[in-house]
């Protein structure tokens, strides 16, 4: 295996573009490194793309928040103003792993890995987060539900990588939520996770909602049935009972180790029910 | 198979090694280094022996390549204590039965350490949940937070 | 010499009871400690093994042409390298469990092995091996190898206590009991019959299992490990690899916990036949994958229960069959469940049946009380549901069907003094049982026992001349026992807790002693040592006495130091140890004490676990919020170690109940060889667990010592149960309580 | 005479018995004993048995003294982890 540090993104691409065999980018290396070791993965070159400056800050851009993609999810939960915007995609990065996988784990990795149960994937994808993919015909910005294709693939073409994901600005009156179910308190994969972000009118009204399932299909699922049923509405216990009937519906889940199908698919109205109400908190509504 | 040379610091002492592009750092410090206090318990990032500081980050270092070590400070178990002193934290991981097996222990020091320097005041959760990639299969985790709390406890006292 | 030679247990103390900080604890926090891993040798290589992806499997031939050519390979190993050397039953199984002979019997058996210059060299190696498998049928759960129609793992092992009609995967049977059942449930008001289950689970000790072992031309075997027991491994691998015992020494490394399941070999024989044909050492380091797919876990169990309750709360029978699969081989602790599972109570009428089953699993090992707590979980549930049912306070029910001295027990043996009531009594009286409970809350209550044992034991105490002293010992230190058996050096010798040192030796540096389990250390280590003690103060008491010219009955050991005691001693400064070593060369030389003893009378032990959880019901996640464990320990001579007993077995068993369960795809292939999905309770999953020490002394021990370290895993199972099941409204009788499960038990309800 | 228990699933061998009686003196004699009377009962005294004499186990020691008075309880080989 051959190893390579460079440290500008054109090089980066360079080096993934100019590879014959299994050339992989290594940012945090917390899924990369395991399916190397669980003989899962033999890369015949890696691309550590964490000597790029460039990929390493959170800068503001357009009243948005753009992240590299070598920044770990302790520094996004380091980053007063990233978590006062975005605090639900915040909040999922940070539930990747433990304490030490934070310190490696980025959530352009979480992404790439293109697992259907990455906790950060629908946090983003409810957010509506752009991803920004370099690659020898330049730049280009895709919606991040279409950078994962499926369990394991990604719509990444030969020599692009993701550089960098954009978060909106975000409207007054706007929160997110991001809420995942795993066995433990700690350090497993998610059974079924959800997303909300929502933004309200002055009465406490919703105006916008996106709603993302994780964990209960190949791949993040945006529901846009729960979006428009949110929208227009206050958050009531009636609406929160249709928003999990909904997402329920909506689900299209396995049964595996890690939980049944009928199991998930009861967690994930669960899940975006209490997700949307923490949502709802923050972007400044009372629920009756 | 041409091996990689790596120019790194590992507790204050700058090391150069070869290695080869797939070993992890947590490899090269047990084998290439001799530096065996850290463990390896699952080589996956799930059990935390391995913990280690890079940059003052707490990270696996089963889960980096020794070849990322280039030009980085890393901090191990072997490093905590200065000479004959044990920190704070070792001392009191005695003092108070906080092991006894043994096998986590120095990747439980390297993370409790690493909390204390980022907040010196945590809350018994927060060190549970900071602690929680750390496995401990022996102490039932008890002792292990308790003597966390109080070294906490002591060093704002002498501070 | 009229030194105290009463059998009365001693009570009063200067060392033992206080919290003195262990030997090795600056070793084990500076990263100094060696472990299994931190082995190495001049010239090492690395070995490997191969390992069967069929759960079932005939080996029809195996290649290793190609493996053996590559470069940097210097041995391959199959079952062909390890002599056909006639062995008995239980041997014979180790041998086809370290290295598969005609069949693979589970997914992870060893099929070969190789020694390498590297680790990437090796794992190529086994690319190369080439096995031809022909799959056979497969079974894994316990109730389905039973049917007479499951394929078969093994033909013609069963035992003459089984009928004849039944599935070949049935070895034994057990049966256990007294009185007449049938007329006890009659005299019940109400009989509760259920069937329990409990998955599998594994010791998941955090330190994988490592060897290193060299082999010289001169036959002599050199071989340094993590175990619980050095002389287990010397003896299995001699037996195995035909050679002579005092051939091969072998040295324990520190031990990164073990839990029973370091109590057998499983790299060790082939990495001494590698290093045997290699000519080379070879040091062998399991993944956590391999110690989960191919190490023991415990055996899983499903037991049918029907006990008879008086509307008093008097059990009138109990009864329980229980079905344990302990994986490829003979050998699961049914019959130790059987013997326990009623064993906190005074019955008229108890029958317990026990079938012991195998299955295309992972040869069981030992595990805390193996056996016990499954049992326990599904006599205690039952009871616990009784109690209810009547609108009974389930710890009063307990504490009128306690046993207690003169009862006879389950198993046959009536009762010595023993701890049951004191700690049933304290559980009632602590102000947990009567904290309120908030909303999906609910507390669980239960008992446990575990027999304790002791077993082969040599110490040797050394007196240096300066007056230090070393206690040599042959079990690893794998809780703080190095500590334990210093403190009761000094304490016998009258000399302070730093004076002594405690090492553990090789195999050929002392005699025989057995592995480190039954919770015999603290107990039989213990007594060896003070035993020790002793024969070395009678030597210095004679020296002493030659030295003043009196009789040795005039002269006693007190406080450190040789006194003149009696009539007709004389006036003499008493003379310290330090002093009496010092001119030890001129008095007779080097001054040293020693005891062999195959120990015996160990004490049996009994807990109560109390805790409170709350359940959340959307999701059937569970959380635990309060934990105490009442277990009578005798005298705890390190009452941090003792606590930590308690808290760890807690903590084992809490998982056993929530989390942790072997899963098995269709196909017979382990689907969770990790711990990501193996769930081991995480520092985040866990309150703190209070302790209450009990210490009533245990007669056969000089100090009132007794096993702790295996009890206080048999309650958790059923106190969580019974917990969740009270916070639930649902009773919950299949472990582990996972979330989907109980969010299922709750949507039927 | 010693009065020695026996547990359920060996009473096939000692002709349905639960208790029976053994000249012995020593708990090898019992032992001895036990397999010369009911010679169905070795194969399990080979594969192992332990001894609760008077509440106490023993596992091997052939000299511990057995009174007539004590209580004799044959039970299956414990084990630990």
């Amino acid at each position: 295996m051959d190893y390579h540090a460079p440290t500008t993104l054109d090089a980066a691409v360079d080096i993934l573009a100019g590879a014959s065999g299994d050339c992989r980018v290594l940012a945090g290396g917390t899924d990369l490194l395991v399916r190397m070791r669980s003989d899962m993965a033999h890369p015949d070159a890696v691309v550590d793309i964490k000597r790029i400056a460039s990929l390493r800050t959170i800068t503001e851009e357009d009243g948005g928040w753009r992240i590299g993609a070598a920044v770990c999810g302790a520094e996004m939960g380091e980053h007063a103003g990233l978590r006062a915007a975005w605090p639900g995609v915040v909040e999922a990065a940070q539930l990747i792993g433990s304490t030490q996988v934070q310190g490696r784990a980025t959530i352009v990795g979480n992404l790439c890995n293109a697992s259907p149960a990455a906790d950060s994937v629908p946090a983003m994808v409810a957010a509506g987060a752009l991803a920004r993919i370099a690659g020898p015909e330049g730049i280009r910005d895709v919606p991040v539900e279409e950078v994962p294709t499926g369990p394991g693939k990604t719509s990444l073409g030969h020599g692009e990588l993701v550089a960098s994901i954009f978060l909106p600005d975000r409207a007054e009156r706007s929160g997110d939520a991001y809420l995942r179910f795993i066995p433990r308190t700690e350090m497993d994969i998610a059974v079924a996770g959800c997303g909300v972000s929502l933004t309200l009118d002055e009465d406490g009204g919703i105006i916008r909602a996106r709603v993302a399932l994780g964990a209960v299909g190949p791949g993040v699922m945006v529901v846009a049935e729960a979006g428009r049923m949110l929208a227009g509405s206050h958050l009531r216990e009636g609406g929160l009972q249709q928003l999990a009937t909904i997402c329920s519906a909506a689900a299209r889940p396995i049964t595996d180790k890690r939980g049944t199908e009928h199991y998930r698919t009861h967690i994930a109205g669960v899940l975006a029910r209490r997700a949307a109400v923490i949502a709802y908190a923050r972007a400044g509504g009372t629920l009756e | 198979m041409s091996k990689l040379h790596v120019t790194t610091t590992v507790n204050g002492e700058v090391q150069e090694f070869l290695c080869e592009a797939e070993e992890t750092l947590l490899d090269v410090l047990r084998d290439r280094l001799g530096l065996t206090g850290s463990k390896e318990g699952c080589g996956t990032g799930d059990c935390g022996a391995c913990s280690v500081t890079v940059d003052g980050r707490l990270i696996c270092s089963c889960l980096m390549l020794g070849a990322e070590a280039e030009g980085r400070e890393i901090e191990t178990i072997e490093g905590m204590a200065e000479g004959e002193t044990l920190h704070p934290l070792q001392r009191k991981f005695i003092d108070m039965a906080a092991l006894q097996c043994g096998i986590c222990t120095p990747g439980i020091l390297v993370a409790a350490k690493s909390l204390l320097e980022r907040n010196p005041d945590p809350t018994e959760e927060e060190a549970r949940y900071w602690l929680a990639g750390n496995l401990c299969r022996c102490t039932g985790y008890d002792k292990i937070i308790r003597a966390v709390l109080e070294t906490a406890a002591d060093m704002r006292e002498a501070s | 010499m009229a030194l105290d030679t009463k059998q009365d247990t001693r009570t009063e103390f200067k060392i033992v009871g206080t919290r003195v900080p262990r030997p090795d604890g600056i070793d084990k926090v500076t990263g100094r400690a060696r472990f299994g891993a931190d082995m190495s040798a001049p010239g090492m290589l690395v070995g490997r093994v191969l390992r069967s992806p069929h759960a079932h499997a005939r080996i029809v031939s195996i290649d290793t042409a190609a493996a053996a050519a590559l470069d940097g390979v210097h041995a391959v190993v199959t079952r062909a390298d390890f002599p056909d050397i006639p062995l008995d039953a239980a041997l014979a199984d180790i041998r086809d469990n370290c290295m598969a002979g005609a069949k693979a019997l589970y997914d992870g058996h060893a099929v070969a092995a190789v020694a390498a210059t590297s680790e990437s060299v090796a794992r190529q190696a086994l690319k190369l091996i080439k096995v031809d498998y022909e799959p056979l049928p497969h079974v894994t759960d316990v109730d389905r190898a039973m049917d007479p129609g499951a394929p078969a793992l093994h033909e013609g092992r069963t035992d003459e206590s089984v009928p004849e009609d039944m599935s070949p995967n049935v070895m034994a049977r057990y049966e256990f009991g007294h009185g007449d059942v049938e007329a006890g449930l009659k005299k019940a008001d109400r009989v509760l019959r259920r069937t329990y289950r409990t998955e599998a689970t594994h010791q998941g000790y955090i330190e994988p299992h490592a060897c290193l072992a060299q082999m010289g031309p001169d036959g002599q075997a050199d071989m340094w490990c993590c175990t619980q027991g050095q002389y287990m491994v010397r003896d299995t691998c001699a037996a195995i690899l035909g050679l002579r015992q005092g051939q091969v020494r072998v040295t324990a490394s520190e031990i990164g916990g073990g839990f029973g399941g370091k109590t057998t070999v499983f790299l060790e024989p082939v990495a001494l036949a590698l290093a045997r044909k290699a000519g080379r050492p070879v040091k062998m380091v399991m993944s956590r994958s391999e110690v989960l797919r191919a190490t023991g876990p415990t055996a899983s169990s499903s037991i049918d229960v029907a006990v008879g309750m008086a509307a008093d709360g008097r059990i009138t029978a109990g009864f329980a069959e229980l079905r344990y699969q302990g994986g490829a081989y003979p050998g699961s602790p049914v019959e130790l469940g059987a013997m326990a599972a009623f064993a906190p109570y005074d019955l008229e009428n108890v029958r317990t049946i026990g079938w012991d089953v195998v299955a295309n699993r992972p040869k069981q090992a030992a595990y805390r009380a193996p056996g016990a707590p499954m049992a326990a979980f599904a006599v205690e549930s039952a009871i616990d549901e009784l109690a209810r049912g009547f609108g009974l306070d389930p710890l009063e029910v307990r504490l009128r069907n306690a046993a207690r001295e003169g009862t006879r027990s389950a198993y046959g043996v009536t009762f010595p003094a023993i701890g049951l009531e004191a700690t049933l009594r304290t559980a009632r009286d602590h102000p947990h049982w009567g904290a309120p409970l908030g909303d999906n809350q609910g507390r669980g209550v239960a008992c446990g026992f575990w027999f304790n044992f002791g077993g082969n034991t040599c110490v040797s105490l050394n007196i240096a001349s300066d007056g230090t002293v070393n206690v040599t010992e042959g079990n690893p230190d794998i809780g703080g026992s190095r500590a334990s058996l210093s403190m009761m050096a000094a304490e016998e010798l009258g000399i302070p807790y730093e004076q002594v040192r405690t090492v553990i030796a090789d195999t050929a540096s002392l005699g025989l002693n057995d592995v480190t389990d039954g919770s015999r250390v603290t107990f039989a280590v213990g007594l060896a040592t003070i035993e020790a003690a002793r024969a070395a103060k009678r030597e210095m008491c004679r020296r002493v006495a030659g030295l003043w010219g009196i009789d040795e009955e005039a002269v006693v050991w007190k406080d450190g130091a040789a006194c003149p005691a009696g009539p007709n001693a004389g006036d003499h400064d008493p003379m310290t140890l330090a002093e009496i070593a010092a001119i030890a060369p001129n008095t007779g030389g080097p001054i040293a004490g020693h005891h062999e003893v195959n120990a015996e009378g160990a004490g049996v032990s009994f807990a109560t676990h109390m805790v409170d959880v709350e359940v959340d019901p959307e999701t059937g996640a569970t959380r635990v919020l309060r934990y105490t464990v009442f277990q009578d320990a005798g005298k705890a001579v390190h009452p941090d170690y003792v606590e930590g007993q308690f808290q760890g077995g807690a903590a084992q068993g809490i998982g056993w109940a929530l989390n942790e369960e072997y899963i098995y795809g269709e196909d017979g292939i382990l689907q969770n060889p990790g711990f990501l999905d193996y769930r081991i309770p995480v520092a985040s999953d866990l309150p703190m667990i209070d302790t209450v020490i009990l210490e009533i002394p245990n007669p056969g021990h000089p100090y009132g010592v007794r096993g702790v370290g295996e009890t206080s895993i048999v309650p958790p199972l059923a106190a969580i149960a019974n917990a969740v099941s009270a916070a639930a409204g649902v009773r919950m009788t299949d472990l582990p309580i996972s979330p989907p499960k109980l969010r299922r038990a709750i949507e039927t309800a | 005479m010693v009065k020695v228990r026996v547990w359920g699933s060996l009473q096939s061998a000692t002709d349905g018995r639960a208790e029976v009686e053994i000249e012995a003196g020593t708990l090898r004699e019992l032992l001895d004993g036990l397999a010369e009377k009911y010679p169905a009962l070795r194969p399990q005294l080979d594969r192992g048995v332990s001894v609760a004499i008077d509440g106490k186990v023993y596992n091997d020691s052939w000299f511990t003294p057995i009174s007539p008075e004590s209580e004799v309880v044959l039970l299956a080989r414990l084990r630990g982890g």
